[in-house]
């Protein structure tokens, strides 16, 4: 039973949405906090470079291109949304968690062969950013793609459809942050 | 928890959720999580009195054996004043001044029947009582502790053989992260609340001061919390992992997590002031029949004050190793800073002017706060003037300043809200005579701990050392007397709460029948019963508003008082 | 708009998205630094724009929303500004960041190469002896400039007395001292006499005589290991105690923190073993000193 | 001006409590004005049976001059707090006169080391005096102190020189102080490290010349090897 509150919008944008924008306010002060510190220790020390280049950019490149998809398919299932049709929403949402999924198995991918080869978390300051940033950064992939799994529930029962824009917006906000964390840890070599 | 006290409301409820003992601990009904939130951070501010108490008597007579606990070792000294800083700020000012009456109020000032997210803001209580189990726990662990102060600055807090509380310290670190967690989501409940579900008819200037302030400062907190939760989990990783992230052995900067802290401490401080200003301010214009003295001049000062608060952090850090040029860009934004908390201060005052003042218990805490605060308002020009404080920065000066900001604030704050909303969340008045002589003593023993603090700081006293007898310059007989006087006031202080406790349990079940508006007030929380039902309005019966929230003695009217949803 | 012009529409951001992202990993290679920063980055900031444009439909968004989301970013900017000058900066007004100088002179860049063990400090210019290494209790130490260790002084501040407990205190253990015997057995791969340089020299002192820097300013004065009628007045049980769970539980000064926290049992053992060669009275071996404490 | 409870033992002693009177001085007028209107009104407009609040909207010029020219006032004075803060932050800690000695002062857990520069006046040479919880300084002679820490951050205050200045790990921060006074005052540590913050106390011991002298010749490691 909603309360009466949730069905008012006062200030003409929809509950959920100005919630999404909130938390995505937060966000990226979250992540700001984090690359800004990244950025400052990376400038101060130029030499971190040369252990950059262990980073393997084709991974990354790869990566990259699957949460660009992944958009693509969340702005389609949106798409789907507004018309009513909940089945196709849900199957476009169903194509974003695969990107989701394809994503984070790289990623663990990746980071087995860079700890098997000895870089750790504890190596230097570079890879000590390079895993909590990239680290945090998929932990909210994750969080997401299982978020995804229930609204994708709920819209193949063409309910609560107006979610499907809510984890739109939220996986757009997580491929930008990604947008900036691939040049900054693979490229700035 | 909170069952005794809401067993009336029961029986006006007739909503279908869940019964008996569960309706209380599962329900999503904001007036029962606001409750749970006060009676949380009550409980947490006894805990934090008896660490104050503890280390206090310590001071006084140094290595006695203290009744209800025992002798304190340097480390447990450490621990209790780490913990007493961190419980009062986090578990007791944020929970009642922002959660419990944020969570109370607002749906009801606003005229909704509840919050816009119900269940999040039932996940946002059971993560933050949570984080309050956590930091208990983290006492009762081996080490016992954390002892790194409350702003567990690395490396000692990064590392666990130079602080000795490696496992108090992670405690601590994950229970204020979880805190941190459970006012982001309590905030975006708050803001998205008052955007949307407010009354047809509340215009923007409509709204009631205090929804605004408790709404600003969870934008404050939002915004700010960001660097910190990352510095968090990279102070996580530097204490479990062994990452290098803060410590110089590896390349790391110890005053990176100093900047990341501060850039939210400061901000922190004002998330905490603003619900009180807007409590202060919201009581002044009731028991003075007096509009509010220039309502958009109070509004756009709080909003100056929460962007100017992120100009400021470094006068934390002026002697802690900044580039000493940094310091004057840092003092002048800090003494500007103080222009608009000046200005809404000045604004109460001045609603007072011509006003028919009755000196209820309410009235009198929320004068009491302006009193008080200005005097805490008044003596951080020294800490913020960077000449000042090279002398300054981390004595019993700067212990006493905040705690004359602090205590006004999450104290004599919320004795004021609590004294004045009673009647609408119980349905019972409190007792008036109880009421005066609570509030008489602990004002006055108040004054009587933190002006021997000044005193002390003064002579050069600094902080967190557990016997002063080491410092043949602060073991004179003078000194030492000043800090047996404040701490026997300490225990005034701590006795007369039993009073207060007193006068609420024993007036939840035996107060007086509260009528629906017993201070006469305008705002819609009073326009609905004592205590509200489940819904707060029936559904077809939701108020409209006709106008702003302060029409007291209007000319020409007869009473001298408009609630705001009586049509023109 | 008819539905699928919409998705064509969306189609078509995604293909550019897409071109930048190559030429954003292509303009790197050539390795000019500012070719490298417009294409990465500079390509980055577009592809954020097309996303927040055309996928979140921030043009159509109320403008409250793009300002909140504006705010955010300025105040990691003002957060930036504030911190940069600190955090980046090596030197500044009369101070210079040794440690990440230090850091920057010697890299550590493949796992296997480890700071230059024992080297001197920056070009800072302590005179001190070997710099510590930091402890994370015992075990690995990264070489770290922080500072210097103090050797052992001539004049350890013998008189000044002050009626000050004594204190335990782990100080960055400086390098392994020679003399001491590795200890076998208790705990494989331990290294006790580190430990004991990290942890217990700044009271104890370096030759284990009670005398360190701290615990000259201590009274009572921190245990003089050389002293053989330490080792007759007690046992090793009790040292161990001492050593796990703090001076006081031992009825000894409180200032001896607990280490129960930082070793375990088989490391506070292998001290306990160490600290015996201290005895100058022909080392009274573990065994011997079974007499009542 | 009266000094404040502690001897002014440095040369801008003087000046730190000179800006802190000017502040108390300034800062105390408008709490007196403050606080005194603010009790004024309260026992002035007691509710009285039958005469009721003024309805005022607080937009009107009429009031809001006394509290928009009183702001203008408070502006002013700001102004010249920070002028007169920036003025002695700039003496104290950003400019810095050239030294007759330095000496090193090492900050570690729960122990202050002073390397004294010892007969021949120079920091780094084998006649270095290292003491531990005491400094010898000779009044009159302008000290740079390098500051550094070993493990975590400590603060070297000398209360009596109206000196504080966190030893950071890691760093190594130069200050300076000419002692004007003789005599034996603290040293303390201001920021918290640890179990032993609080016997973190050391020595300083300001002598006329001719101690020091003594001092140095009675201490140099080289002559007195006993």
């Amino acid at each position: 039973m909603k309360p009466i509150a949730t069905t008012r919008s006062a200030s003409s944008i929809p509950t959920g949405r100005l919630a999404i924008w909130w938390v995505l306010a937060s966000e990226v002060v979250i992540f700001g906090g984090l690359l800004g510190s990244y950025i400052m220790h990376r400038l101060g020390h130029p030499e971190w470079g040369e252990t950059a280049a262990h980073t393997n950019t084709w991974i990354g490149a790869f990566n990259t291109l699957v949460l660009l998809t992944s958009s693509l398919m969340a702005v389609l299932a949106h798409d789907a949304a507004e018309q009513g049709d909940g089945k196709k929403a849900a199957r476009f949402i169903g194509m974003t968690m695969l990107g989701g999924i394809t994503f984070a198995c790289v990623k663990s991918f990746e980071w087995y062969t860079e700890i098997s080869h000895g870089f750790t978390i504890t190596l230097n300051g570079f890879w000590s950013f390079y895993y909590t940033a990239a680290g945090l950064h998929a932990l909210h992939v994750i969080a997401g793609t299982i978020i995804m799994g229930f609204i994708a529930f709920d819209a193949n029962r063409g309910r609560e459809l107006q979610r499907v824009e809510l984890i739109g917006i939220y996986w757009h906000f997580v491929d930008i942050v990604w947008i900036f964390l691939f040049p900054l840890l693979y490229i700035a070599k | 928890m909170a069952h005794s006290s809401t067993a009336h409301a029961h029986e006006h409820a007739h909503d279908h959720g869940p019964q008996g003992i569960l309706k209380y601990i599962w329900s999503t009904d904001h007036k029962i999580i606001g409750m749970q939130y006060m009676f949380t951070g009550m409980f947490m501010a006894l805990i934090g009195g008896f660490m104050a108490y503890t280390f206090r008597m310590q001071l006084a007579f140094p290595g006695a054996d203290i009744p209800l606990f025992g002798v304190v070792s340097p480390g447990e000294y450490n621990a209790l004043v780490t913990n007493h800083g961190s419980i009062m700020i986090f578990w007791v000012a944020m929970p009642v001044l922002i959660a419990a009456f944020g969570n109370y109020l607002i749906p009801l000032m606003i005229g909704a029947d509840d919050m816009v997210f119900p269940r999040l803001n039932r996940l946002s209580y059971q993560i933050f009582l949570l984080s309050a189990i956590l930091i208990i726990a983290s006492q009762f662990v081996p080490g016992g502790g954390f002892g790194g102060a409350w702003t567990s600055y690395p490396p000692l807090s990064a590392n666990p053989a130079y602080n000795l509380t490696g496992l108090g310290a992670t405690m601590w670190l994950l229970a204020v992260a979880l805190e941190f967690v459970a006012f982001l989501l309590g905030g975006i409940n708050f803001i998205v609340t008052l955007m949307n579900a407010r009354a047809p008819g509340m215009r923007a200037y409509d709204i009631p001061i205090v929804v605004w302030m408790i709404v600003i400062a969870s934008i404050l907190f939002m915004l700010s919390v960001g660097p910190l939760m990352a510095g968090a989990v990279m102070l996580l990783f530097d204490q479990t992992l062994g990452t290098g992230f803060f410590d110089p052995g590896t390349g790391g900067d110890p005053i990176l997590w100093q900047h990341l802290f501060w850039f939210f401490g400061h901000p922190e401080v004002y998330v905490v002031l603003l619900p009180a200003l807007g409590f202060v301010a919201e009581i002044i214009t009731v028991f003075s029949r007096k509009k509010l003295f220039g309502y958009k001049t109070v509004l756009y000062t709080a909003v100056a004050t929460a962007i100017l608060s992120f100009f400021v952090w470094a006068h934390h850090q002026f002697v802690a190793g900044i580039d000493p040029r940094m310091a004057n860009v840092f003092t002048v934004t800090t003494l500007l800073i103080s222009i608009p908390i000046a200005e809404v201060l000045f604004v109460i005052i001045a609603t007072l002017y011509r006003g028919s003042i009755t000196l209820t218990v309410p009235m009198l805490w929320a004068l009491a706060f302006v009193a008080e605060f200005l005097i805490g308002g008044v003596t951080g020009i020294f800490l913020g003037a960077s000449g000042a404080d090279i002398y300054f920065h981390d004595t019993y000066f700067v212990l006493a300043h905040f705690h004359y900001t602090f205590f006004p604030i999450a104290i004599i704050g919320t004795f004021a809200a609590v004294t004045m909303w009673f009647p609408k969340m119980f349905g019972r008045m409190m007792n008036e005579k109880l009421g005066r002589i609570h509030f008489w003593l602990t004002v006055t023993a108040f004054n009587f701990i933190f002006i021997p603090l000044f005193i002390l700081g003064t002579a050069g006293q600094h902080r967190r050392i557990y016997d002063y007898n080491h410092f043949p310059q602060l073991a004179t007989e003078g000194l030492q007397d000043l800090r047996i006087v404040a701490t026997t006031a300490t225990v005034v202080l701590l006795l007369s709460q039993v009073l207060f406790l007193f006068n609420f349990f024993h007036s939840l079940f035996k107060g007086e029948k509260a009528p629906d508006n017993p201070w006469k007030s305008n705002t819609l929380e009073w326009t609905t019963s004592s205590p509200p039902p489940h819904g707060n309005w029936p559904p077809d019966a939701m108020p409209n508003v006709y106008r702003g929230p302060y029409e007291y003695s209007v000319e020409g009217r007869e009473d001298d008082y408009w609630p705001q949803n009586q049509p023109a | 708009m008819s539905a699928e012009s919409h998705s064509r529409h969306y189609i078509k951001i995604w293909a550019i998205l897409v071109v930048l992202l190559v030429i954003s990993v292509i303009g790197p290679m050539f390795g000019h630094k500012w070719l490298t920063l417009i294409t990465a980055f500079g390509i980055a900031c577009v592809k954020a724009y097309l996303v927040a444009k055309h996928f979140m439909h921030l043009d159509i968004e109320k403008a409250m929303i793009r300002w909140v989301l504006i705010t955010s970013v300025v105040l990691m900017g003002l957060f930036y500004a504030g911190t940069a000058p600190d955090v980046m900066e090596h030197t500044g007004l009369h101070w210079t960041n040794d440690a990440a100088i230090y850091a920057s002179e010697n890299p550590v860049h493949e796992p296997g190469d480890h700071h230059a063990a024992g080297a001197g400090e920056g070009e800072a210019g302590h005179a001190a002896g070997e710099h510590g290494g930091d402890a994370h209790g015992g075990g690995d130490a990264h070489g770290a400039p922080a500072g210097a260790e103090v050797a052992s002084t001539a004049e350890a501040g013998s008189e000044q007395g002050g009626e000050t407990e004594e204190a335990a205190a782990p100080a960055p253990d400086g390098e392994v001292a020679e003399a001491a015997p590795a200890t076998a057995g208790a705990a494989p791969g331990f290294d006790a006499a580190a430990a004991f340089q990290s942890s217990c020299s700044t009271c104890h002192g370096e030759a284990g005589d009670g005398n360190g820097p701290v615990g000259a300013a201590l009274n009572p004065k921190p245990a003089n290991f050389t002293d053989p009628a330490f080792w007759e007045a007690r046992d090793d049980a009790m040292v161990h105690k001492a050593i796990k769970e703090g001076g006081a539980a031992v009825g000894k000064s409180p200032m001896m923190a607990p280490w129960g926290s930082t070793y375990d049992d088989a490391q506070i053992d292998a001290i306990v073993a160490y600290l015996h060669h201290f005895n100058t009275a022909g080392g009274a071996t573990t065994e011997a000193a079974g007499e009542t404490p | 001006m009266p000094q404040l409870f502690l001897d002014q033992a440095s040369s801008y002693a003087h000046e730190i409590d000179n800006l802190i009177w000017i502040i108390a001085a300034a800062v105390g007028f408008w709490f007196i004005v403050a606080e005194a209107v603010f009790f004024g009104f309260i026992l002035k407009y007691r509710a009285k049976p039958g005469q009721r609040a003024a309805y005022i909207e607080g937009t009107e010029r009429k009031y809001t001059r006394f509290i928009s020219y009183p702001h203008m006032i408070i502006i002013l004075f700001d102004v010249v707090l920070i002028a007169g803060s920036i003025r002695v932050w700039y003496l104290v800690k950003q400019q810095l006169p050239d030294a007759d000695r330095t000496i090193r002062v090492i900050g570690q857990q729960w122990a202050w080391t002073f390397v004294h520069p010892g007969a021949d006046g120079e920091l780094d040479t084998d006649d270095d005096i290292r003491m531990v919880d005491e400094l010898h300084v000779q009044v009159g002679d302008t000290y740079h102190f390098q500051l550094t820490s070993t493990d975590v951050l400590h603060s070297f205050s000398v209360p009596v020189f109206r000196l504080k200045q966190d030893a950071v790990p890691g760093r190594t921060i130069t200050g300076w102080f000419q002692p004007t006074r003789t005599g034996e005052y603290d040293i303390q540590c201001a920021e918290i490290c640890g179990i032993g913050h609080g016997i973190m106390a050391a020595k300083l011991f300001i002598e006329s010349p001719e101690d020091h002298a003594a001092w140095i010749a009675a201490h140099n490691p080289t002559a007195s090897l006993q």
